[in-house]
């Protein structure tokens, strides 16, 4: 089939350095830029302040699309939360709900996305009555199938079989690569044990996950060989993280508009230590994918204690390992 | 994330009204890659040299608004944005004594995604502000 | 695609008439062969006392087949343990759980079985030691694919990928249809409402479950709700089953030999409660399944405490629901 | 599984040896489906009447032969079967008097794949046998 992979950046990237002030959203989108990764991805409420209870000023918004303009970047994917509990001790209303997300689906369209990310704990039926007003503005709402859920989930299953009986076009899926984790993260293992687990502890965790075991034997063991302490939050992080299968991503594949190419180490050999993203961008060319693939990093918050956060440096990296797979020309400022 | 980062190394003073020293002051920011509305932080506890200070002496202040614990918490058009440096004040009479202070920080946050309500914690050692 | 399912019945089914003495070996053959299910599948320990540290007598093997001759039926599995935890403290050597695995081959070729049941837990390492001897033994080791994995965990799916690295058809998979779990039994809420749990939260409890909601959130909010008590205990249940989708046993019918027709409740309208049983016989025929689909009874340990286990009626009615699914006739004593 | 008929209700009577009542026993099966071998019996704490049994004092016995708990953990040629009703005796001078006792009994089971080990408890009330 034919395929249209393009690149992009989730601007959640670059949080290290938005939030130390160190970066500006147009030093983001310039960064962006330089790499031609021109698609553009946020969060709503990290990019812009005052979004969603106090609003943004028009010339916020006349900025964001002066800056699209100056640098030849496009708007994709403006990443909402749906706040659901809001309200101590009860359960945001369903219209309510409804309400925010189409408040969200209008500054999706004010900004020129294409797309707004769902969480996936949002409930279907809160989507499928937001879908009309989706379509009305030329938005997709899109459920981010994101750790520990995965396509085979019932959720997820769920959400799929209500955007085929709702018969809209205006549902889809994002998934984040962080299901398809193949070998527990570098940054993670050593995090933890900077944190105060025991190297052969922290041996034992990387060990029973690389092998795919399932969490509770090893958790258990954890508990028998080492007992309480830092070493049972390294494992824990076993009943949230798993090795799915990118193939899977098949079946969804003409819901799927958008992806986080969620990543935690680009090493300099240009791979990610622990997701395969050259099986992930052949299913995603099996599949026929047209849209963008947008480099997520969240490796800043693993090594922080211990370096310098170095994102756009690791946003290279990434890029340089999707033009090798897309077989695209590397900008000079790239390569650099 | 960002914990080294949340109680900031500016801002850290006594405060003042009509020249009598009323409490102590610092700045702060969300341990997280975004922003939250008012209404779902659930508890700012901070704790000076060991000693816990109660809930009902606190206020949060951000771009000239202040409000207490209380009051955040029915607080829905306002928030605590991305990286926004936001001010903890302590009411104390006589405020703190000049010198290095350990200060401890544990925000409670009521995340939506969240099955459960996450507190995190900080501690850093400062010197008050002359 | 052509199919062949024939209906069969683990001896599983019947442990509380075991148990307690009203039914013998004999009996239970019987049984089954009356319903024309001759399909004969055991848990070794179960059926056979002494297996496997103290060994069974040649007499008893010799009953064994002298009833499969008198009544007709076809020994189909043998569901084998290997006790890795058999010494405290310390893991069973690899070479031993090797051994361990032969022995249980070496009696399922006895009792003239075309396939063990290895349980999930079980190293695919050690399962790819014993092919050779399996083959030689014209034996398969299937492995059960049992809640709470499913045919598209990473677990699952390196034993696939060790078994086609193998190349040898001694191993494959038995999938227990308890992965796919689409409503809460209502044999367990009844008997956990008996427990004590509040009949609201029990409600509670079902709807998350029925909705596909994510285990973790539903427990939070029970907790929240009642607190601790014999309600955490029901939530917890969500944790470990799930509704996943019987189509993903496509992908591994080649190796799919046997099937666990895991039950908790057939109604008088000849409904499994919580299992959709017609699509799975879809799927099944979509695939080209060819062997034997055994009953298993698992909804005695649920209402034991309050009435009397009817193992043999529930069999007859999963049974009948088999011979409709199938469109085949049914035996005279089976409609009685 | 099998709750009410862990502790079986016959079988509930004082032991003699050469004439002197030394302890009572009990009968008792597995709450599984299956067989476990006798290594994997990690303890069975008896309670009578409220009071501990100390694991020294019991004994496990099926078919003939008996072991202490301890003896049980390097037991690898023998099983406790699928419904099988072993023996449990208690090492206790004069026994119980007669009438009614309430019995407590926890069965502590390493089952490979599990990924714990459970501890399943019962309890009932017998009249001790004549
Ligand atoms: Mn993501
Ligand atoms: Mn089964």
């Amino acid at each position: 089939m034919t395929y249209d992979i393009k690149r992009g950046v989730s601007l959640y990237s670059f949080q290290n350095d938005t939030f130390l002030g160190r970066m500006n959203l147009e030093d983001c989108i310039r960064t962006c830029a330089e790499m031609g990764a021109t698609g553009i991805e946020i969060i709503g409420e990290q990019t812009f302040w005052g979004w969603p209870e106090v609003g943004v000023a028009p010339e916020k918004i006349a900025e964001w699309h002066a800056l699209m303009a100056k640098y030849g970047t496009t708007p994709v994917c403006h990443d909402f939360m749906l706040d659901y509990k809001r309200y101590k001790g009860q359960p945001m209303p369903f219209a309510e709900q409804v309400a925010s997300v189409k408040k969200d689906i209008e500054f999706g369209a004010l900004l020129g996305m294409k797309f707004i990310r769902s969480l996936v704990s949002v409930d279907p039926e809160v989507l499928v009555a937001a879908a009309p007003f989706a379509e009305e503005k030329g938005i997709k709402i899109l459920l981010e199938v994101h750790a520990p859920l995965h396509f085979d989930h019932p959720w997820i299953l769920r959400h799929a079989e209500a955007y085929e009986k709702a018969g809209t076009d205006a549902l889809g899926f994002l998934p984040d690569m962080g299901v398809f984790l193949y070998r527990y993260p570098r940054v993670w293992k050593e995090r933890f044990i900077r944190n105060g687990v025991p190297r052969e502890a922290a041996d034992f965790i990387e060990a029973g996950f690389n092998d795919r075991r399932l969490a509770e034997y090893v958790v258990n063991d954890v508990m028998l060989k080492w007992g309480p302490g830092p070493q049972m939050g390294m494992v824990e992080t076993l009943r949230h993280n798993a090795a799915f299968s990118p193939k899977r991503m098949l079946d969804f594949m003409p819901r799927i508009h958008n992806i986080h190419a969620k990543f935690y180490e680009m090493t300099e050999d240009l791979v990610e230590f622990s997701i395969p993203y050259d099986e992930v961008f052949a299913v995603l060319k099996q599949g026929g994918y047209k849209g963008h693939i947008c480099s997520e990093y969240e490796g800043n918050r693993w090594v922080e204690d211990a370096q310098e956060v170095e994102s756009v440096e690791q946003v290279r990296r990434q890029q340089l390992m999707f033009c090798n797979l897309l077989g695209e020309t590397m900008p000079q400022t790239l390569v650099a | 994330m960002f914990d080294h980062r949340i109680i900031c190394e500016e801002g850290f003073r006594n405060v003042s009204d009509a020249g009598e020293v009323t409490g102590f002051e610092f700045l702060a920011r969300l341990p997280y890659y975004r922003g939250l509305g008012l209404s779902m932080v659930e508890n700012l506890a901070v704790t000076v040299d060991g000693e816990e200070i109660p809930r009902e002496d606190v206020r949060f202040s951000v771009r000239g608004r202040s409000w207490t614990l209380d009051e955040l918490e029915t607080c829905y058009d306002d928030r605590w944005n991305f990286g926004e440096k936001a001010t903890i004040t302590v009411k104390r009479a006589g405020g703190l004594p000049a010198g290095r202070h350990k200060l401890k920080l544990a925000e409670r946050l009521r995340i939506s995604y969240l099955p459960f309500v996450p507190t995190t914690t900080f501690e850093t050692e400062l010197e008050l502000a002359a």
